[in-house]
């Protein structure tokens, strides 16, 4: 089975992230493989352990992205293909058309990503590659089951339970982290990783001009980032849980009025 | 509620004496002061959290196999304060002296650990070289064949050095000090050093001015910066240095390991995890970022020395600031011009098993008001007076 | 002139609130509105939607619509989009929501925004804020290009007012097809009868301090006595000791209510990211270190174990 | 994370290419006294911040060039020869 991860690079959420006049402060911020990336790198390297095939991974973005997807590369993923693409302003849209000129020519059976990427939180970019390729989608999974070269079932997560769904591929899937737990690299891993293929493209290698790329190409734009005014802690109560919990409750209903 | 380790105090507006650094000099230093001196009414400042900076960020490997005689006495007083710490402290600091090895893959390495092995026996110092069969004896995994790059050609042994745990070092410090009356205020950043008629008058800090007649610089990465503020220049460059934890392996290594030429070594915890070390980033720069750089060339070093690991998957990896001067040695010094402030920094890549004799040399210098024997040659100016403590044929890793 | 076309979600043939929501919002807005209404014996459900100000529903009313389908689904939207007129298309942020705005958005040959937390609209000129970076920053975004505008909505980020029925003026959508690659075969549904998540004013959470299933179900009567939805943290999904609709966090549900109670968790950052929209927080936890009492209203340093049974006591005395 | 330098010469290319030298100072005078020549051989401001420093292109033209730099970051820096510092002054 040829799968191709795309996965994005993203800031480390879990550290500070500052702004500065409406802008995010790339300075000091460690940019890591977007979490739910992470989840679909490790479940295409099931997939492909059992039914054969290479995982191809692949990022749009800076210099920097290579260093995301030779992690990814380290975990075991096969190859991986880089879009050299500085254009910051480019929003879910036109990452998609860009994702969709890369698959044009390409033979593949699956494309398994996150269910959003970790800065954006947008949940985007999957399901518009997989109406401009003409593909069926399944979002949100947290299983999959009954593997085939040519189809499989997957378990989506829904509002009302989980869906068992029956694809045909090729697809676009993506995937929920309790999917799975990603594995770390190896030594063996990281090392051979600076070996494996790494295709390097411009956007004008995909044929694409000014107009379908940035803010150009896009269909919507960020005026600014603002940090939410961020909740302050509020009162502790420590002591006999017997003391605490009424106290607690009686401020809960004296002063944020809660009703039961 | 788990046991408060130290203490949070009200700041007070005068000490005898401030201590800028909550590493493990910083605490140590403190801690020596009041036990030895009894000199109590310490402030310790920190700007972010105890053992925030390289004593939290460290390899915890401890020796005194040094090049020089004032570094071989030095550390060796360091290693033996090591030794009695736990029982002193009552704290189990989990030190295995299990033993460490330098290994030479040149002709001109093996020379530099000949001469080193000389200079440690004449000293007292136990120290040996052995050839690659008595290396596998004792480190069955190792390749001694000749298909690496670097084929190994011996080793200088080490049996008193080994391993500990850094955290519990700064913890036991920071208890010890305040349990003798130290103040440890976190959070604490300096902004400036009061200066009057050539003497120390205070500190002014985020959270107000503290008075006080005597201050010891403990900041290692950052000590160019605050001895800018009383006007001094250092010969130090901060480098960034980055380490690695991996997951859990099987008890397999039971000595510490360094490679100079292949820049890495490598110890394992009692958990099984492998601790790693690599030297320092090769420009100079104040952020504790990790690369993916490091990590690729620290998997091929490691696989040449120890083929098994190739399955070892990294858990974990982290920098940490090393404030390098150009003989690879520390400065503790008074200074000439300013009474009352001390300087303890150039610790580089050497720093953590320096720290009880660097506390307890510092501690006797601040409550004499003279520089200890031990560490006359560790003073700030001596570069301009052409006296260096060569050491850098000693340093871990060629950096 | 703008024109909203409300996609409308449903559970157990009823209107779920945050649909009403959306069209609340329409109103208050003074903006002509229209809903579709997808689904399996949900055609009673258009009166509702009228009486909330929508103007002609757009119905698909099959028995082959019972489970959620991507394709059938965006085919009709994307039908209703064309009847109507519509010059934007509002959504839920629900799992559904979240499928099916994108691939609307493609189908339609625009972009769109989503999980968007507050709308500013000067006709078809939309500025919307949304979170992101798993809520430690918001953005200001809005459209760039002309055309339709595809926007999905987090439930609870506007009231939903109060409505009566009114009749309808409804217009049947033709059934399709679908995808012939994709069978969407049965839903694992594991429980019903309970207040939903993204549609409750209070949330009761439990986190791994709750130590197994048996101590998830210790707290969990607190809920039904609180008239609270029930919620969970992913460590706890993903060990099995609740099952996976109850997650609250990023992967989960996203929730906003007026009051989230935590019991033994300890905020990871999905989590508190799935959860900080609340009004009020108040935190169980016998970790005093845990982040969760950095964002929290209340905080009780305490055992869960002995801190439930006083709540159940002080719950019972206010109803009385 | 590594990134990349600006050679004057070469253009972008990976910092692994260059050897960092020496922060730039003003060389003393050749009949300076032996104080100001020891200062200069070891002492460094070494600063939190932005400072000027010699870069040399060792994998690449072997060029020896500026670099304003700020230390806490690597983002944003200035890359010239050293005939231009003597311009900016």
């Amino acid at each position: 089975m040829e799968i191709i991860v795309p996965i994005r690079q993203v800031p480390d959420v879990a550290l500070n992230i500052r702004v500065n006049e409406g802008k995010v402060v790339e300075d000091g911020v460690s940019f890591v493989i977007s979490s739910w990336d992470e989840t679909a790198i490790e479940g295409a390297l099931q997939m492909t352990e059992e039914l054969g095939g290479e995982v191809t991974l692949l990022g749009i973005g800076p210099e920097r992205v290579s260093e995301a997807l030779r992690k990814g590369l380290a975990m075991g993923a096969h190859k991986a293909i880089h879009v050299l693409y500085e254009e910051g302003q480019t929003d879910s849209f036109g990452y998609a058309k860009i994702m969709a000129k890369v698959m044009e020519g390409r033979n593949y059976d699956l494309i398994l990503t996150g269910k959003q990427a970790q800065d954006t939180d947008a949940g985007l970019t999957a399901s518009m590659l997989a109406e401009f390729l003409d593909l069926p989608q399944v979002t949100n999974i947290i299983r999959f089951s009954d593997l085939a070269v040519d189809g499989m079932t997957l378990y989506r997560k829904g509002d009302h339970g989980t869906e068992v769904i029956g694809i045909k591929l090729p697809a676009v899937v993506t995937v929920n982290d309790s999917l799975n737990e990603p594995r770390l690299a190896s030594m063996r891993g990281i090392m051979m990783a600076k070996k494996k293929p790494m295709e390097t493209l411009s956007p004008s290698d995909l044929g694409m001009g000014a107009e379908e790329l940035g803010l150009q190409g896009s269909m919507t734009e960020v005026l600014k980032f603002e940090k939410p005014e961020s909740r302050k802690e509020g009162e502790r109560f420590e002591g006999d849980e017997t003391e605490t919990v009424p106290m607690a409750i009686q401020k809960l209903v004296s002063e944020a009025k809660l009703a039961v | 509620m788990t046991e408060r380790m130290w203490n949070n105090h009200e700041m007070r507006s005068s000490y005898d004496v401030v201590i800028i650094g909550g590493g493990a000099h910083g605490l140590a230093t403190a801690y020596y002061l009041a036990k030895n001196h009894g000199i109590t009414n310490i402030a310790v400042i920190e700007q972010k959290f105890i053992g925030y900076g390289g004593s939290g960020r460290n390899t915890a490997i401890l020796r005194s196999n040094y090049r020089t005689e004032e570094g071989i006495l030095f550390y060796d007083q360091s290693l033996k304060l090591y030794e009695d710490l736990a029982q002193e402290l009552d704290y189990n600091l989990m030190f295995s002296q299990q033993g460490h090895f330098t290994l030479g893959h040149s002709t001109a390495s093996m020379q530099a650990l000949t001469t080193r092995a000389a200079y440690n026996r004449a000293l007292g110092v136990n120290s040996t070289i052995l050839d690659p069969p008595e290396i596998k004896k004792m480190l069955p995994e190792i390749d001694i064949s000749n298909h690496p790059r670097y084929p190994i050609m011996g080793a200088l042994y080490h049996p008193p050095g080994g391993i500990i745990r850094h955290d519990a070092v700064v913890w036991s410090y920071a208890r010890g000090a305040d349990q003798r009356g130290v103040h440890i205020h976190q959070l604490t950043e300096v902004q400036d050093i009061l200066v009057e008629n050539g003497e120390v008058r205070g500190v002014k800090t985020n959270r107000g001015t503290i008075h006080c007649k005597q201050v010891v610089s403990c900041v290692a990465g950052w000590s160019s910066e605050i001895c800018k503020m009383v006007g001094i220049k250092l010969p130090l460059v901060t480098h960034p240095l980055q380490a690695l934890v991996t997951t859990d392996y099987k008890p397999w290594l039971h000595h510490v390991v360094v490679s100079s030429t292949l820049h890495i070594y490598l110890s394992q915890t009692d958990r099984g995890e492998l601790v790693c070390g690599n030297g320092i980033d090769h420009y100079p720069h104040y952020g504790m970022r990790s690369t993916l750089g490091f990590l690729e060339s620290y998997a091929a070093h490691l696989l040449e020395l120890f083929p098994i690991l190739h399955n070892v998957t990294v858990q974990r990896q982290w920098a940490g600031l090393c404030d390098m001067t150009p003989d690879y040695s520390p400065i503790i010094s008074m200074v000439d011009d300013v009474d009352g402030f001390y300087i303890n920094c150039g610790w580089g890549t050497w720093g953590f098993k320096g720290s009880p004799a660097s506390g307890w040399n510092t501690a006797q210098m601040v409550a004499e008001r003279k520089t200890p024997d031990m560490i006359a040659a560790f003073r700030h100016d001596r570069y301009v007076k052409n006296r260096l403590v060569g050491e850098k044929a000693a340093a871990s890793v060629g950096n | 002139m703008p024109k909203v076309l409300v996609v409308a979600e449903t559970k157990n043939g009823e209107l779920k609130k945050p649909t009403l929501e959306l069209l609340s919002l329409a109103k208050s807005m003074n903006l002509q509105a229209e809903s579709v209404l997808i689904g399996k014996e949900v055609s009673s459900q258009a009166d509702l939607l009228a009486g909330y100000g929508s103007g002609k529903v757009y119905v698909a009313d099959d028995a082959g619509l019972e489970i959620y389908n991507t394709s059938k689904y965006t085919t009709l939207v994307a039908d209703a989009v064309g009847q109507s007129g519509a010059t934007q298309v509002w959504l839920t942020s629900s799992e559904t929501g979240r499928d099916l705005t994108p691939r609307v958005a493609a189908r339609m040959g625009v972009g769109a925004l989503s999980d968007v937390t507050e709308l500013e609209i000067d006709g078809d000129n939309i500025t919307a804020t949304r979170p992101c970076m798993a809520t430690k920053l918001v953005q200001q975004c809005r459209f760039t290009k002309d055309g339709l505008r595809v926007i999905s909505i987090r439930a609870g980020a506007y009231e939903a007012e109060e409505a009566s029925p009114q009749t309808a003026d409804t217009v049947s959508l033709s059934i399709p097809e679908g995808d012939a690659r994709v069978e969407v075969r049965d839903i694992q549904v594991e429980e019903s009868n309970e207040i939903e998540l993204n549609e409750a004013s209070i949330v009761v959470s439990v986190g791994r301090g709750t130590g197994g299933t048996e101590g998830c179900d210790f707290v969990k009567p607190l809920a039904g006595e609180m008239g609270a939805a029930f919620g969970a943290s992913r460590a706890v999904c993903d060990a099995g000791w609740m099952p996976h609709k109850h997650q609250v966090g990023q992967t989960g549900t996203v929730v906003s209510p007026d009051f989230y109670f935590a019991f033994g968790i300890s905020g990871a950052i999905q989590h508190l990211a799935g959860m900080s929209g609340s009004k009020v927080i108040v935190a169980i936890n016998k970790d005093a270190e845990a982040p969760i009492f950095k964002v929290a209203d209340y905080g009780i340093v305490g055992d869960l174990f002995k801190a439930v049974p006083v709540f159940q006591e002080e719950v019972a005395k206010i109803k009385n | 994370m590594s990134f990349q330098l600006n050679c004057p010469n070469c253009g972008k290319r990976a910092v692994s290419e260059f050897s960092f030298k020496c922060e730039y100072m003003e060389r003393p005078e050749a009949d300076a006294d032996f104080k100001e020549w020891g200062d200069y051989i070891f002492l460094r401001e070494n600063k939190k911040g932005t400072q000027t420093e010699w870069w040399f292109h060792r994998s690449g033209c072997q060029s020896w060039f500026l670099v304003e730099r700020d230390t806490t970051n690597n983002t944003d820096h200035k890359s010239f020869w050293y005939k231009d510092l003597k311009q900016k002054k």
